[in-house]
């Protein structure tokens, strides 16, 4: 019969684990409640269940309370939570023309059917610190929804917009995608391969870190790379979710999930007939993440360039497997981990050839093999 | 009978035991292991063993071929694993009775130079494996095997190995096979073995 | 003691992921003990340990235990390593299997850079965590260029990376991660394991698994199997050089070692990194009282094993590759001695 | 002349089609239509029922204009593209009758590491500018399995000063050098391994002509040397007429006239073929 182990370097880790409670509670504050990080983080929540890859906003939000506001610490908590999770239906495709939108413009066009909606926006605000906020109270808020009125104005915005894609297609100015799959992939299933299908290159960046994907998406836009987007539409809203059910003879609603969408416009190609046409590069994530919606369509765009020369962000590969915050956050903090051993192994390397640098010196020749007579 | 939902099979513990053995026998061409006996019941020409093996690594992620295409085979191993039934040409897994002379192997799938472990796996059912008296006795070289190793299969039809030898002609692509008896003998072929096949008359 | 009993977190299944999880990495296994060497994509979901931090060699672990195993986990070699302590626990608390830090009693060892010291049998399985899996990856940065690569068994970039290190620096310069021939046909990363482990890897007893959680990649080494460093024939493979160290607190001579400064003296010391092996030597010359170093606990954090780990006779070794020459262990020793004499 | 009689490498009925091709391409096509486009269906026949062998020692020709179908013949020879149809014989290459076209991508890895060499009219097509002199003539013995560094060397420097590519830049990176000396090193490392076949595509093409003398004399000297079998594909007839025992001409993807150089250019049979022919005396 076997023992249980144990070492010095178990006890080291249930203090570490203590000292971060600690740290976390040392101010003496009331500790945060996991609903107001729900209520008042609301875009670092967003963030969290888009890179986590899980619609959970409590489960989001209880991950940034555990991971102190540390947006990939909590969406790498989530992600693992996620794993865990049995998969017992698949949804069947959202619509996104039936969003209830709570924002949605167009920088292609001044005036879109629909119109404008700017909602909820700090884009034309200035980023003055609001020192108002230092001294906010219950009795404040209650003041302030008094004032601007709670009730919603639903009725004056129509329940749906038409997408501006639509109206580019009518005319035959936007190009049908063209790599439409027959099979859907999974990439929590099975790992991706290149040349990669269009459902794994969304699903990958639906999951990816904002961050990283802004700066490829920043790069192309910038000059590496030959993509001048327009942004068609930029939509936020809540879209339906329906599964079918075995039993259920119709789709059974599940609830509604807060996305936003973003249609990337960007110059001509021509089409399988030859006739030049607009392209698009599509965006869609979990809550309300503009940038990364953003980036997503941008980077949905660059990977289809035919350009010769890849730049960064055209590179399907280079795309694809950087942008995933769980993966790049794990292999960078791994450095942490001892390397002695591999370590030694260098240092056994870089003696050896300098003591061959050192005698070839002295032997007043190159340190290389010899080369033969002619 | 042979349709039923196996109820006694336990898909964590009895499963993981199973694993353990085809993978020392896969790591180690031409050893052979020995399987629990299972109290399962599936139908007839089905043995336990190769049931026992479909039922450790099939899921409704795979999908299978029975060879010779019995019924009552692909819908009692639908109901138990949740697999799907393929063409020969396409299935992962190829449930055979290596007794009877099937020409359709040469068309399995043995991968490409790209993804050679899309290369299907064969589950051959047998008279015996191991033991005297059986009509074929191999040879086998290669990985897992210091040196080489004789092995002898009661009641392998010598097309099918051939068949078999067909396939693997050019490493890596090839077919990889776990091939049992119903007293639960179980061996493995992977494609890295060179196999030599001596006929006894 | 059963199974169960053991098991103190009830919410997950027996090794934490779920059964077709586990399937698909049996099924794949499979695959990579069939082809040996080549690279098998498996999906690799995420774990409660960060990507890069042995969540390939977990999985494996995880897919292949069973109540009846007995695992050892090391790191650098070292079963007291906080990043193997963490694997351990977390094994533990979800399967219940009884644990060693005796590489005679596992049957499983997970391990991240090593292969430990003394041989191991064909009834053990040794499952290695892997950074980078594609021994490629020094001359060719995309996947489906790799992959073609050795589809068609095209290395020839790979050995001219070897011959233009000898043309600029007299010898070849990699360190761990040593690229790898197997069965004639694969080339493979054996793990950031130094060169010195890598020649256990050819024609072993013991079955090697490697796993690569980021990059969601298995592949094996089976037992009895070709797997050669890449050499040639006038410069060959070198294991690393030890000669003339000596571990400060076993005495070996003959294992792999790590070198550290001691804080006050600043002096350069050398020890085992293969703790169980060091406190296994460490218990016999006591028990043979025989004088030895400073009796501290093993400097990367492991105390002392209980009595009944330490049953088989220390294996001696043999190795068919060189080590580098004696003159550059002699010349670096003048080095410490100068500084000693300050 | 080197010859010997004995074929290393026999071509069948090689076809290469861009586009879906139909069933009337290769009727609709060649020198009679004056178009390798099919009318009917826009496929472009590059390589229309393409057939010959080379002989042990000797260099074949293969002349035509820009367009005509013989680069692309050399590049599915080497199987940088696929034939459409066709076979491909190599005598040192399994039983001597096994179609190389019909093999998978690692048996022609081992064709074209062991029994081809290419020399492209490109130099950075055969060479890798990041990669030393040595180091690619080294590549090119590496893939036929020698891996002695000083025999590596001892053979780089032999070729390369046989190339004469001044042995002190041995170590250097081709991406210095002038297009010329890059030509050299890519013709000593096409030789590196003896192989038994040369493939030579527009070798002179683009070099001062001081430059192409000389490489056109090395590579008379290395089949007289040698006994290397060649393939020499060029639109320059004086290369042709200076190199090939045997000529093919090629015009709009078919052979049109095939036989001893000298016969050809004394007496060539083909209108296309006394065109050219006229026009370069």
């Amino acid at each position: 019969m076997g023992y249980v182990a144990v070492a010095g370097g178990e006890e080291a880790i249930t203090n570490a684990e203590a000292l971060v409670a600690f740290y976390r509670l040392k101010g003496g504050s009331t500790p945060v409640q996991v609903r107001q990080i729900r209520e008042q983080m609301r875009l670092a929540v967003d963030k969290v269940m888009s890179e986590g890859s899980l619609y959970a906003p409590g489960i989001a939000a209880l991950a940034l309370k555990q991971a102190e506001g540390d947006g990939i610490e909590a969406s790498f908590i989530v992600r693992a939570y996620r794993a865990t999770q049995p998969r017992r239906y698949v949804s069947l495709p959202v619509d996104t023309r039936q969003m209830r939108v709570i924002r949605r413009i167009s920088g292609a066009f001044q005036d879109v059917p629909g119109g404008q909606v700017l909602g909820p926006t700090r884009d034309y605000t200035q980023r003055l610190v609001d020192f108002a906020l230092l001294g906010e109270t219950p009795e404040l808020a209650a003041g302030f929804f008094k004032k601007i009125g709670v009730q919603t104005s639903r009725s004056a915005l129509p329940d749906t917009f038409p997408k501006v894609i639509d109206l580019l297609r009518r005319e035959g100015l936007m190009a049908e995608p063209g790599d439409r799959d027959r099979a859907l992939s999974d990439i929590t299933r099975e790992a991706i391969s290149f040349p990669c299908n269009r459902s794994a290159k969304l699903q990958s960046l639906a999951r990816g870190e904002t961050g990283v994907m802004m700066a490829l998406a920043y790069s192309s836009m910038r000059g590496f790379g030959d993509i001048h987007p327009y942004l068609g539409e930029l939509r936020v809203g809540t879209v339906p979710l329906f599964i079918n059910h075995r039993a259920k003879k119709h789709p059974v609603y599940l609830g509604p999930v807060l996305v936003t969408e973003a249609e990337i416009i960007s110059g001509q190609y021509e089409d399988d007939q030859g006739i030049p046409k607009l392209t698009l590069g599509y965006g869609l994530c979990f809550g309300h993440n503009e940038l990364k919606a953003i980036a997503m369509g941008v980077l949905d765009r660059t990977m289809q360039s035919q350009a010769p020369q890849r730049a960064p962000a055209e590179d399907e590969e280079f795309v694809l497997y950087h942008i995933d915050g769980i993966e790049s956050s794990g292999f960078s903090a791994h450095w942490k981990l001892p390397h002695y051993v591999t370590f030694q192994s260098t240092l056994d390397r870089l003696r050896r050839t300098q003591k061959l640098k050192e005698e070839a010196d002295t032997l007043g020749r190159e340190p290389e093999p010899e080369t033969p007579g002619l | 009978m042979g349709t039923n939902l196996e109820s006694n099979f336990d898909q964590v513990f009895t499963s993981q035991q199973i694993y353990r053995l085809l993978l020392d026998a896969m790591a180690r061409p031409g050893k052979i292991v020995t399987l629990a006996r299972l109290e399962i019941d599936p139908p007839e020409g089905l043995s336990w063993s190769i049931a026992g093996l479909a039922f450790t690594l099939l899921d409704q992620e795979t999908t299978f071929a029975a060879l010779p295409d019995h019924e009552s085979w692909g819908h009692y191993l639908c109901l138990n694993t949740g697999s799907r039934q393929a063409a020969v040409s396409e299935a992962e897994f190829i449930i055979i009775d290596g007794r009877v002379d099937l020409p359709e192997l040469l068309v399995v799938n043995r991968g490409d130079l790209l993804f050679p472990d899309r290369g299907a796996t064969l589950m051959v059912m047998v008279s015996s494996v191991g033991g005297d008296g059986a009509d074929n006795r191999l040879t086998l070289q290669g990985p897992g095997i210091p040196g080489q190793v004789s092995l002898t299969l009661g009641g392998l039809c010598p097309g099918n190995l051939e068949r078999v030898q067909t396939l693997n002609r050019e490493f890596p692509l090839g077919v990889d096979l776990m091939i049992s008896d119903n007293r639960g003998a179980l061996v493995c072929i992977p494609r890295s073995s060179a196999i030599t096949a001596e006929v006894n008359g | 003691m059963g199974v169960n009993q053991n098991r103190k977190h009830r919410g997950y299944n027996f090794a934490f992921l779920d059964e077709n999880t586990k399937r698909e990495i049996r099924r794949k296994l499979l695959k990579a003990v069939a082809i040996p060497g080549y690279q098998v994509p498996f999906a690799s979901p995420e774990l409660p340990i960060a990507r890069g931090w042995g969540t390939g060699g977990l999985q494996i672990t995880m897919a292949i235990i069973g109540p009846g195993d007995v695992l050892k986990v090391i790191d650098q070699g070292c079963d007291g390593s906080v990043n193997a302590v963490n694997i351990r626990k977390l094994l533990v608390k979800t399967t219940g299997v009884a644990t060693t830090f005796d590489t005679n009693a596992a049957s499983i060892i997970q391990t991240r850079h090593r292969i430990p010291e003394e041989a191991m049998r064909q009834d053990q399985i040794l499952v290695l965590q892997v950074p980078i899996p594609e021994p490629l990856r020094y001359v060719e940065a995309s996947e489906a260029k790799t992959r073609e690569m050795h589809g068609e068994m095209d290395y020839s970039r790979m050995w001219v990376y070897l011959y233009e290190n000898i043309v600029q620096y007299g010898e070849i310069t990699i360190g761990a991660r040593y690229p790898s021939l197997v069965n004639r046909r694969y080339l493979i990363d054996p793990s950031p394991i130094p060169r010195w482990d890598v020649p256990k890897l050819n024609q072993a007893e013991t079955l090697y698994l490697f796993g690569a959680g980021r990059e969601k990649r298995i592949y094996a080494v089976p037992p009895h199997t070709l797997a050669e460093p890449l050499e040639f024939e006038d410069f060959r493979f070198r294991v690393e050089d030890f000669t003339g160290r000596s571990c400060i607190r076993c005495g070996a001579t003959d294992t792999y070692m790590n070198e550290m400064y001691d804080s006050s003296s600043g002096r350069k010391l050398f020890v085992c990194s293969d703790s169980g092996y060091c406190d296994r030597r460490r218990e016999q010359s006591v028990t043979q009282n025989l004088a030895c170093a400073e009796p501290t606990g093993h400097p990367l954090g492991r105390v002392p094993p209980k009595a009944e780990a330490l049953v088989a006779p220390i294996q001696e070794r043999s190795r068919s590759y060189p080590t580098a020459s004696k003159e550059a262990g002699a010349l670096e020793q003048v080095v410490i001695e100068g500084k000693e004499a300050r | 002349m080197a010859a010997t009689g004995e074929a290393v490498l026999d071509v069948r009925g090689l076809t290469r089609l861009y586009g879906a091709g139909c069933p009337d391409c290769l009727v609709l096509t060649g020198p009679d239509a004056g178009t390798n486009i099919c009318p009917q269906c826009h496929a472009i026949v590059a390589c229309n029922n393409i057939s010959f062998d080379l002989e042990q020692g000797e260099i074949l020709g293969i002349v035509g204009e820009s367009g005509s179908g013989k680069s692309t013949l050399l590049r599915c020879i080497c199987f940088d593209e696929e034939a459409t149809a066709g076979e491909c014989y190599f005598a040192a290459f399994g039983t001597g009758r096994d179609d190389a076209f019909s093999q998978t991508g690692q048996a022609r890895r081992y064709i074209r590491n062991h029994l081809l060499g290419i020399v492209y009219q490109n130099p950075l097509m055969g060479i890798k500018p990041h990669f030393t002199a040595g180091g690619n003539v080294a590549e090119k013995l590496l893939t036929a399995d020698v891996y002695n560094v000083s025999l590596i060397r001892q053979r780089a420097a032999t070729l390369l000063q046989r190339t004469e590519v001044p042995l002190a830049r041995m170590d250097d990176f081709p991406a210095n050098f002038s297009g010329g000396m890059q030509q050299r090193v890519q013709i000593a490392k096409a030789l590196a391994n003896n192989p038994p076949v040369l493939l030579l595509d527009e070798v002179s093409t683009g070099l001062d002509v001081s430059v192409q003398a000389r490489v056109l004399d090395l590579i008379k000297e290395i089949q007289r040397d040698l006994g290397i079998a060649m393939i020499v594909v060029s639109h320059d007839l004086g290369v042709i007429r200076l190199l090939a025992d045997r000529t093919g001409v090629m015009q709009h993807g078919q052979v049109i006239e095939f036989g001893l150089t000298d016969q050809i250019l004394e007496d060539p049979q083909h209108r296309y073929t006394q065109l050219l022919v006229h026009s370069m005396l």
